[in-house]
């Protein structure tokens, strides 16, 4: 169920170069039903900035009844989303949305997690879960420079790690298809979150392979009920279009016309 | 005696509370948060002839105090709002406002005389304002002899009062409402969006994919209010008052400046539970202000 | 070479900062505050023929992201501009361009003739857009025919360019802009406010003591963007944008979307030191979208 | 000189229902000149509240370089600062206007000092310095109930202190004109700042006294420039209106129009 919950923020800290890792408590938690939901955060009790933004979570702790989001601090509402301290209270609407199905993979299957910047966060969550379930997880993580790779260590501890960046600064120098083209295609499926030019490479990369990604749109409501985050889909598609917000933000590869 | 009750043409109202058109598609996702049942009414989102896939995307911006939109009237068309939409809403006891948007009178009448014979359809919003498509929408709502003409034919054919939708973007909004008045109208809804434009920073090119959008939310509030009072003033059926309201406190302005009833938009997204918030708070604001039924505060900015 | 420098008819600008009018009087409260020589230009308080004393009070009132004032061009008259406070801003290096407002032809006329002579007043704005004065004022700027008479009339006897200053309050700013043209304004600044009006929650009447006022602010940014946008396109002289600019980044907002230069207004109120700050910020934004001159950012959001 | 200031919240504490007393330190206290200076606050960095708050100065400690303002959260923008916590930052604009004329009472003589609510704090600065000075204070402080009664102990250490409440939940029932009539008029000056009906009214009782007056307006500015707080002027005065930002908000009786 979406809730719209008053959550405590537990603890902030920023992890790279403008980005921050946040835990918050809250019951909404409770409500966490799959790794790629996102949650709709109101930023300030203010008009300005005055709508919600929409971030993974990025792990969950339901005994705990705690979860993590992983954010870039850029504009506005996340700019002040990171100078929240410890005991603060956010006003979070979710969970929201649809995330990776798990059941497309099965135990001792392999599956590549292709994460780029700011869409890495919620892949973290599902290699915790599918590795839990016994399916070899590999990570690619692409992002722009050094200075701004996280959770490098938590991904290795679930399974082998490339990092890319543009500029080389770590890892391997390019963009995450090149370390793809490199892999090959020896895996059961790939799930994918990023930049929407990132996930149309992916997706030309595996044609024919079973896929699932993340997309992003600027969102009004976060639930479905104003579509301002359509996406057209592909012919052949039952609807002529989807809702990131309320039938995603994860798809099929080949079902959102990119 | 229910202190929130209004009466308006084809309306009960328990309250004066509603959801305004587009804000809340037609009302499934929000009735998973709420029992709809508790709202004055529902405004559904604009229903054309045909299905409209809308603008392209980005089709949101946001700005101080406001956001732009541009949805471009992406609805499932007359059928689908009659076989899907308006029979789910059947389930709750909360009568049904059917925009009605277009590109020519034509289809104006052809839906509005479908759609208004629904059960639970009591009234229609004539969408003569919205910004966001190329042809019909706001050129009807900028010229009060068109305006008049379309406001008659709709009339003719629908089975429930008509109550049509101002566009602000005008030099004299009275003149239209004054229009729309002679052509038998029965009450008026106001605002639509302001047209606002945001550019990206790094580019200079507007962020919204269509280039310019539907301003909403606070900041178009004293615009809003502004005309509310102005239009009341000059004609005599009844105004729902809309505009950047966010809290309860805005209500009473808007009855204030001279609307029967008001419609919340853009502040269902910042707070999805806004107007079963606002219809609680109601009683203890009457309460503070020393009015003991609604209806007291209509109009009260021009009384002295 | 100076990356700001812009230059428009009458006006060589250091750069294209320059405090709007009525927001800054006649530059000596801010004069204190610093060096007005920094800036590009002063737009001063309008200047009618006779001393005003404007409306009653209260004059201002917040509304979310902008505010609303009706001042009701309250002004020492021409000879007090004329004989005390151009003389005094002579001292800086700077341009003035002088706002020029009335209630009939005649006294436009008047004032434009003399303020025109005076050595500093590089520029008159043409205030046709006061919606805060009972009469003049706004009906000139929302009738293309009479702002191209009244813009003739002054271009007539003006000593210096004529920039006309429309309303956002029309249902089509793009043939006001025309007309003006063809009326020969040497430029356009745009825009002055929207007119909007704010209640009191206790009583329910304005708080304004004038019942409107105008809007401006960071809330009317979208609308202003999307004006200066239509009106580049259908007009060959330069235009001077403003509405909400209360950052470095608006700027470059107003100068993509069309503005050859910019005025602030509002954001004064808020930060004093806002005209110099934003031009001691502006070198750093140009080399972060990797631009030599400013020049290059003009009309940057109708090229592809 | 006027200076725009980041000052340093030092210590925020609720004095009464509703009513702030705030500590502030800053270099623009070293421009402080005279009692019934007020400062220009900015109360959030965001577009919403736009405006500054005008709050009066209420006390100053040139030597450690801070002032205190007691202010009442209403509105938006006040409860926005009653909020601030010790080490925050916040941006004032002062010191502005011209305060109470120390020099219009000699040493030896009285002055009636009379404060309406949050018209009070100002009297408290003006006080302390005219005592300091040899001047006898009286203090006449009305409120509306005991709740918002604030400063009592304060302004008895330095004089007579009568409170006045209109509910008689305190001190005298009434207002105080009440107690003033009592007083009579064996004194040299009066010094006020309160609500408009209040300062018409002490105005009128006090008919040929010496006085001034500390007037509110809403403002734009704060300086000047934007002529929101224009008071028309009584007859027989040079100037046809005056600013209460800039020229005032302290005026002899009898020269604004109430
Ligand atoms: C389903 C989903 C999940 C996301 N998860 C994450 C995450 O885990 N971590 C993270 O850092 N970012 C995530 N994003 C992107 C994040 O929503 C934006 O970076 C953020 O909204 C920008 O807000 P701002 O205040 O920084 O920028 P502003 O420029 O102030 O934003 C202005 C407006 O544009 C919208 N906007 C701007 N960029 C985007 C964008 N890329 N996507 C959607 N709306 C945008 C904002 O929501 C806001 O309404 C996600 C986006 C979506 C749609
Ligand atoms: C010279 C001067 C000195 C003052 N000193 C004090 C003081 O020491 N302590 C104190 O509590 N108050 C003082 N006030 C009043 C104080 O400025 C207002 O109470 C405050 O601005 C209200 O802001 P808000 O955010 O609570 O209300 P909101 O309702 O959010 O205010 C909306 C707008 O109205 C303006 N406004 C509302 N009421 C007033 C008012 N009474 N006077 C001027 N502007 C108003 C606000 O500044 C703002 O621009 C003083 C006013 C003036 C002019
Ligand atoms: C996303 C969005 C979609 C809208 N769609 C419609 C619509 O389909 N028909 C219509 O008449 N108005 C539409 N509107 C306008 C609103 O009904 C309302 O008139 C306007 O937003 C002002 O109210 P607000 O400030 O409370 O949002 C839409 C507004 C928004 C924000
Ligand atoms: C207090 C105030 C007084 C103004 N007085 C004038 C005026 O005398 N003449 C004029 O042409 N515009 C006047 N304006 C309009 C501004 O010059 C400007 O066009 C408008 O405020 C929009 O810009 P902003 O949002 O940056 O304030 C005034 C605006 C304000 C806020
Ligand atoms: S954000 Fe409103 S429908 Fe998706
Ligand atoms: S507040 Fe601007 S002149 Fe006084």
């Amino acid at each position: 169920m979406i809730i719209q919950d008053q959550m405590t923020v537990i603890a902030q800290s920023r992890i790279a170069e403008n980005i921050f890792e946040m835990q918050l408590a809250g019951k909404l938690v409770g409500d966490i039903t799959s790794p790629g939901q996102f949650v709709h955060i109101r930023t300030a009790d203010s008009f300005e900035p005055l709508l919600r933004r929409p971030i993974s979570i990025a792990s969950v702790d339901k005994e705990a009844g705690q979860m993590t989001i992983i954010y870039r601090a850029e504009g506005r509402g996340t700019t002040i989303l990171s100078e929240k301290r410890d005991g603060d209270v956010v006003d979070v609407l979710g969970p929201l949305g649809n995330g990776f199905p798990l059941e497309e993979t099965e135990s001792g299957e392999t599956a590549i997690l292709i994460g780029g910047g700011i869409g890495v966060p919620p892949l973290y969550e599902l290699s915790k879960q599918l590795t839990a379930k016994g399916v070899k997880c590999i990570h690619v993580l692409g992002f722009q420079s050094s200075d701004v790779v996280f959770y490098e260590d938590e991904f290795k501890a679930l399974g082998d790690t490339h990092i890319v960046t543009v500029d080389g600064s770590q890892g391997t120098k390019g963009f995450v298809t090149t370390v793809l083209a490199e892999l090959g295609d020896n895996f059961s499926t790939y799930y994918s979150c990023g930049p929407m030019p990132m996930l149309d490479a992916v997706q030309r990369l595996y044609v024919g392979k079973k896929g699932f990604l993340s997309f992003e749109q600027r969102m009004g409501c976060g639930i479905g009920a104003c579509f301002a985050c359509v996406c057209q889909t592909t012919e052949g598609t039952t609807k002529p279009y989807v809702k990131v917000c309320s039938d995603g933000p994860v798809f099929p590869a080949g079902m959102v016309a990119i | 005696m229910n202190r929130l009750a209004v009466e308006l043409p084809g309306l009960q109202l328990k309250n004066p509370i509603m959801p305004a058109s587009g804000c809340f598609g037609f009302g499934k996702e929000y009735g998973n948060l709420y029992d709809l049942s508790v709202l004055g009414a529902i405004m559904i989102k604009a229903t054309t002839l045909e299905m409209r896939l809308g603008n392209p995307t980005p089709r949101v911006a946001e700005t101080a105090s406001g956001m732009l939109n541009a949805i471009g009237l992406q609805n499932p068309g007359l059928q689908g709002v009659l076989e899907e939409e308006l029979p789910w809403l059947k389930q709750f006891d909360v009568p049904i406002i059917a925009n009605v948007a277009g590109t020519e009178t034509e289809d104006y009448v052809e839906v509005a005389k479908a759609v208004s014979a629904a059960p639970n359809v009591k009234a229609l919003e004539l969408n003569i304002s919205c910004p966001n498509v190329k042809c019909g929408g706001i050129t009807f709502g900028t010229d009060p002899e068109i305006a008049k003409e379309l406001t008659k034919a709709v009339k003719a054919v629908s089975q429930v009062p008509v109550y049509v939708k101002l566009s602000p973007n005008v030099t004299d909004i009275t003149a239209i409402a004054k229009a729309v008045e002679a052509g038998g109208a029965d009450g008026i809804t106001m605002i639509n969006t302001l047209v606002g434009m945001r550019l990206d920073q790094k580019t200079g090119r507007p962020i919204i994919a269509n280039g310019t959008g539907g301003l909403s939310g606070p900041a178009v509030k004293p615009v809003a209010i502004r005309m509310v009072y102005e239009v009341s003033k000059v004609v005599n059926i009844p105004i729902i008052g809309m505009g950047g309201i966010s809290e309860t406190a805005d209500v009473i302005d808007f009855l204030s400046a001279g609307a029967s009833a008001v419609a919340v938009g853009t502040a269902n997204f910042v707070n999805p539970f806004i107007c079963p918030t606002i219809i609680e708070e109601l009683p203890a604001k009457l309460d503070e202000l020393g009015i003991k039924h609604i209806s007291e505060l209509i109009g009260r900015s021009h009384r002295l």
